[in-house]
């Protein structure tokens, strides 16, 4: 081979003119010379190759740092926060002894090369976030957004980004219990695959992502390391060292589920026997990140002689080596004395495992190649020294425009029959019709601890088969108020997640996100960035949520069109007993159906401005935190004492929405009274938040009443279950047959 | 004294711990066994459960079918060993060929996860006992490759001998002829099926049914009383 | 070094309906003339040594009790021509 | 009427748990020798009228935009000769 000499560290400070190739690996020309600054010369080929990596913007947040930090500067007191943002995964106190960690991710742009594939290793990804804690992985949700439900393009990604997350996640055995699936031709070129994780532990298995402990091994286990999901460090070996070298390398990775499985089974096994003294996933940037994370965490310093990382490919360069993003790898440190027993347990469950070096006492990253020193850096200059952008942001001059045109102006049905028309149209749009074709395409029930599922306002799983002990989650996310009003639009979405979580009869607990935006180099969407976290703190703080973790998908655009800003949120609680949850689904005619919380003229970003006008426009509804926060203590209330025996959230679509799902669901009806002071328009379309419907036994009727008034929460009686239509006295009726049809037949006619 | 009933794990087995919750439950004892190990320790009956042993790659239940266990289990299913195959163990038996015909991709070619009625068409099997036949029943059903298919000489067979233990109602979810959703052999010992009774023992949790309880009673009879 | 191709289809008598499902999709794609389509999977055995009849007697044995289920699928094995020459 | 085969195969770089999986389990089914299985997709497709240059041109295309996802995957398409041959 006509390889050039080993690009070591002694070789570089001997050459310093020669030219790398950093533009071509995306750094910007002063972070290239800050890197010299760094080290004091130029960075040899591998150096460059993990600074690039861990300086972009996916690793780095170089662009949403400053922002993000208001997660930290208004985090609300909580006793149950034990791990905070800056780990793997956010870890939080859910009672007797158990501790809950749960993440939201991204994996939208692989989504759409390879929609199978990178739907499946972002749920792969989530995942090892999760082992990573030392949590076993007990659950996983979906929230997804698609182009428009018709285009031809949805066609190919929707079913494949199912499929995928399907695929891999039912093969891992995690139930799915939750998600989103939303339409809009802001997402068309770019849709949105953002996948959550949840897992449980005693809190004395928490485990960090940190090195310590001089002489302690550092063991790779897992996949071999492949050349797949390079990108840019093949542009590194082949232009500079060995022009022999195929340029491109593939950037969409195949993942392995079954190797994962298997993953996961021997991780848990080695931290029941405690052999685990600090664990990181391999993820964005492979090995390069988990290198200098867990030694930049660590206390002492890293050894790693990269010859020992086993290979799927054995013509890949050391740079390729340190950038691969193969799936189903795990790194973990482990003292001497037990690194056999550790590959024994690998050994056991045939996974692949190889100590590739040590922890050191020094505090350098050193890195070996056929004998040469090949990267020699202070860690922590990679993992957490990266470039910080105050990037320029401005709020845009057509917001003004978008807000003056006013939805509440558009016309409205004029008759009765007009506003049926309008119901039927609604429940059958793409956004309100039933998600069962791809829902069903999950597995709810592995695991056997699956209490509630889609499509119920939260997932809820068993944690302690002796106490009843669950967790709840919900994820929502809303970009149509998010345009409109990105500060809003976050706290929306807040307060829907939270109010799912409580409407299911769990305490809200602790907040992940998912902040999915278009280019941050348009000070636009800048804006809608800065303004969507400052709504999103701002409500946590109010509401004694702290913000856990998350993720950031930046570039969700094309060409000059962004996606719309899409804040997805996510609200884990907690149960005490998961045999009170309160399910959707209408249980008894006769029951008499309640409205809580106040019903306002809001139709700004709503279903039914989208649906029967195609139109966005105005502000969206009103949010009022300190009555989400009453009305999620009644509705826990009335779960825990037996006052209500379904309670459903209103949100997109309304409260007809909400009614035809209950009624759906339980296979019996309601007659609803449009209340005197409300129109019948407003009463079933309107979107203002913090509201409910729930059903009450005759029985109970009296003492949920006077709950309400004590607490002062508003509570209007709107109705009954009761036949098998939803009837609107004096407007329409609509049979439950009529609306199964509409609701369900919309999305197989557009998938199937 | 009651009976002790193995569980294998292997590589992928996903259903393990739901199925031996599921053996507590009945009132019999569950034991862990693996698929590396050719000893089944002593075990009255066996399940292998459900999930995608070696990812499901070649075919559902292929590479698993030549673990050292399954030597063993085949060996003493022959000679009269209760063996229970739910999904995955359902396919693991059609490779082995201790029952017959074979599992293929759904029809529809997706995932399907539903609340499933069954009839059980068979209440004479070492697993069916407590069921009347004829009675409906709803249990899970979670599965990729679930079509089950044979000849028509072997379903003719299968349906002249009663060995149709199990037959989908009101939605065929994958395919499988004559809407078959499980089978026992000649002897009654070895059964297998796609649903899940696994996932239906308690209420509260998934469907919120305990329709599936009585395979695992029926086993604890028929092994107690033996 | 030489590569033995093994091809597993399903029977024809077997619904084969991932096959159906390309055929279906043809039309919309502007694809006209084709009558039937089946779907299976072929497997590519990068063999040690010489490929003889001892070779591909046993890889015979292979497919028949491993890659294919012959309750449900056919084979054919072959040593494949462009590796061979390319080996040469 | 004739017979024309597209086979579809992983990108040697990219990785095929399916193929890893059957190899590693080789040893234990007593095959020795066989370094390395990829496995893929075969599609047979029955084409009416004659397997021309036009044919094969637009069977290419169908590879490439529908049966093959070519981020991950390469395709060959053969008109198959055993096929023509019986054919004739
Ligand atoms: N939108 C966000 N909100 C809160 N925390 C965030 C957000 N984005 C990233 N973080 C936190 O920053 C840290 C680094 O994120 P990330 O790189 O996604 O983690 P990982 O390396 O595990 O993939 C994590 O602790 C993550 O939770
Ligand atoms: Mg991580």
């Amino acid at each position: 081979m006509s390889r050039t000499p080993l690009d070591t560290v002694e070789h570089a400070a001997e050459t310093p003119d020669v030219e790398l190739p950093w533009a071509e690996l995306g750094l910007k020309k002063d972070e290239y010379e800050r890197v010299v600054e760094i080290l004091g010369r130029r960075p040899t080929g591998a150096e460059l190759a993990m600074y690039s990596v861990m300086w972009s913007e996916h690793c780095s947040y170089k662009s949403s740092k400053v922002h993000l930090r208001q997660f930290g500067e208004k985090a609300p007191q909580s006793d149950a926060l034990l791990v905070g943002i800056g780990e793997n995964a956010g870890v939080v106190d859910v009672g007797q002894g158990y501790a809950v960690t749960f993440k939201v991710e991204s994996h939208n742009h692989p989504s759409y090369v390879e929609p199978y594939q990178g739907a499946a290793t972002g749920v792969g990804g989530i995942v090892r976030d999760i082992i990573a804690m030392g949590a076993r992985p007990v659950a996983v949700v979906d929230p997804l957004r698609f182009g428009a439900a018709d285009h031809p393009d949805t066609k190919r990604v929707l079913p494949g980004v199912v499929a995928g997350i399907g695929g891999y996640g039912n093969c891992l055995g995690l139930p799915n219990i939750g998600g989103e699936v939303v339409f809009d031709a802001c997402y068309q070129g770019n849709p949105l695959v953002n996948a959550g994780a949840i897992g449980v532990m005693r809190h004395e298995d928490i485990h960090l992502a940190k090195a310590s402990g001089a002489g302690n091994k550092v063991i790779l286990y897992g996949a071999r390391t492949g050349g797949d999901g390079i990108g840019g460090a093949s542009i590194l070996a082949s232009e500079t060292f060995d022009d022999a070298k195929p340029s491109k390398r593939p950037a969409v990775q195949v993942g392995d589920p079954f190797q994962e499985k298997l993953l996961i089974e021997c991780t848990l096994e080695a931290f029941k026997e405690k052999l685990v003294v600090g664990i990181q996933d391999l993820g964005a940037a492979g090995l390069s990140c988990a290198t200098s994370e867990l030694a930049s965490n660590g206390s002492g310093g890293m050894r790693v002689t990269l010859d020992d990382v086993p290979l799927r490919d054995s013509t890949l360069s050391p740079e390729e080596i340190l950038m691969s993003e193969s799936q189903e790898r795990m790194c973990a440190v482990v003292e001497p004395a037990k690194v056999d027993r550790f590959l024994e347990i690998c050994e056991k469950w045939d996974v692949i495992a190889t100590v590739i070096g040590e922890v050191t006492d020094g505090d350098r990253l050193e890195i070996f190649w056929h004998g040469g020193k090949i990267v020699d850096v202070d860690p922590r200059t990679v993992a957490h020294d990266g470039p910080v952008y105050e990037r320029p942001y401005a709020r845009p001059e057509w917001q003004d425009a978008l807000q003056a045109d006013d939805a509440n102006k558009l016309p409205r049905p004029a008759t009765a029959e007009e506003l049926k028309a309008q119901v039927l149209k609604l429940v059958a749009s793409p956004n309100q019709a039933s998600k069962k074709w791809i829902t069903s395409q999950y597995d709810h029930f592995v695991q056997g601890n699956t209490v509630l599922a889609q499509p119920e306002d939260s997932g809820m799983i068993r944690i302690d088969e002796e106490t009843g002990l669950g967790v709840a989650i919900a994820t929502d996310g809303n970009g149509r108020y998010a345009k409109l009003d990105p500060y809003t639009g976050a706290q929306l979405a807040l307060a829907e997640a939270y109010r799912n979580v409580a409407t299911t009869g769990a305490k809200p607990l602790a907040v992940s996100d998912c902040l999915n935006f278009g280019s941050p180099e348009d000070p636009a969407v800048m804006w809608q960035f800065a303004e969507a976290i400052r709504g999103l703190a701002d409500g946590c703080l109010q509401l004694g949520t702290p913000v856990t973790g998350g993720n950031v998908s930046l570039y969700n655009q094309t060409g000059e069109a962004a996606i719309h800003p899409t804040p997805v949120v996510a609200v884990l609680g907690v149960i005490d007993d998961v045999a009170r949850r309160t399910p959707v689904a209408f249980q008894e005619e006769g029951q008499l159906l309640y409205l809580l919380g106040d019903t306002r003229e809001e139709f700004g970003g709503s279903a039914w401005s989208q649906v029967v006008h195609d139109h966005l426009g105005g502000l969206p509804p009103k949010v009022d935190l300190e009555r989400e926060r009453l009305l999620g203590e009644i509705l826990i209330s009335a779960s825990r004492d037996g006052m209500i025996d379904s309670a459903h959230d209103l949100s997109d679509g309304g409260l007809i929405q909400a009614v035809v799902e209950s009624a759906l669901l339980g296979g019996k009806g309601a007659r609803l009274v449009v209340p005197d002071g409300l129109d019948a328009f407003t009463l079933l379309f309107s979107e203002s938040a913090g509201r409910a419907v729930v059903a009450v036994p005759r029985s109970e009727e009296v003492r949920f009443n006077d709950m309400c008034g004590a607490r002062g929460l508003p509570v209007t009686r709107i109705g009954v279950v009761d036949g098998d239509s939803v009837d609107v006295q004096g407007e329409f009726a609509l049979s439950l047959a009529e609306l199964r049809e509409a609701h369900e037949a919309t999305i197989p006619a557009l998938l199937a | 004294m009651t009976a002790r009933i193995g569980v294998v794990t292997f590589p992928g087995s996903l259903d393990d711990r739901d199925t031996q919750r599921a053996i507590r439950l009945a009132g019999a004892e569950p034991v862990a066994l693996w698929h590396k190990d050719k000893d089944l320790h002593q075990v009255d009956a066996v399940v292998l459960p459900g999930g995608f042993s070696y990812g499901d790659y070649l075919r559902a239940g292929a590479i698993s079918r030549f673990s050292p266990v399954m030597e063993t289990v085949i060996e003493q299913a022959k000679a009269g060993l209760p063996v229970l195959g739910i999904c995955n163990g359902f396919q693991i038996l059609t490779e082995a060929h201790l029952l017959p015909g074979g599992m293929l991709g759904n029809d529809h070619l997706h995932f399907v996860c539903r609340e499933q009625k069954l009839r059980v068409e068979n209440a004479d099997t070492a697993w069916t006992a407590d069921y009347e036949a004829g009675q409906e029943i709803h249990i899970p059903l979670k599965n990729m490759d679930g079509r089950y298919v044979a000849d028509a000489y072997t379903l003719d067979k299968l349906e002249a001998e009663g060995r149709v233990a199990f037959r989908y109602l009101d939605v065929n979810p994958n395919g499988s002829l004559r809407d078959i959703a499980g089978i026992t052999n000649e002897a009654g010992n070895v059964v297998g099926l796609m649903p899940h009774p696994e996932h239906a023992v308690e209420p509260l949790i998934g469907t919120g049914r305990t329709d599936g309880l009585p395979f695992f009673t029926s086993i604890l009879k028929k092994l107690v009383n033996a | 070094m030489a590569r033995v191709v093994v091809d597993v289809m399903l029977k024809p008598e077997i619904l084969d309906p991932q096959g159906q499902a390309v055929q279906r999709a043809l039309p919309r794609l502007g694809f006209e003339g084709i009558s039937d389509v089946r779907q299976g999977k072929r497997f590519e055995l990068e063999v040690d040594g010489p490929v003889d009849e001892a070779a591909l007697a046993r890889i015979h044995d292979l497919a028949e009790s491993f890659l294919a289920n012959t309750v449900i699928e056919d084979f054919t094995v072959k040593v494949e021509e462009a590796a061979a020459e390319a080996a040469k």
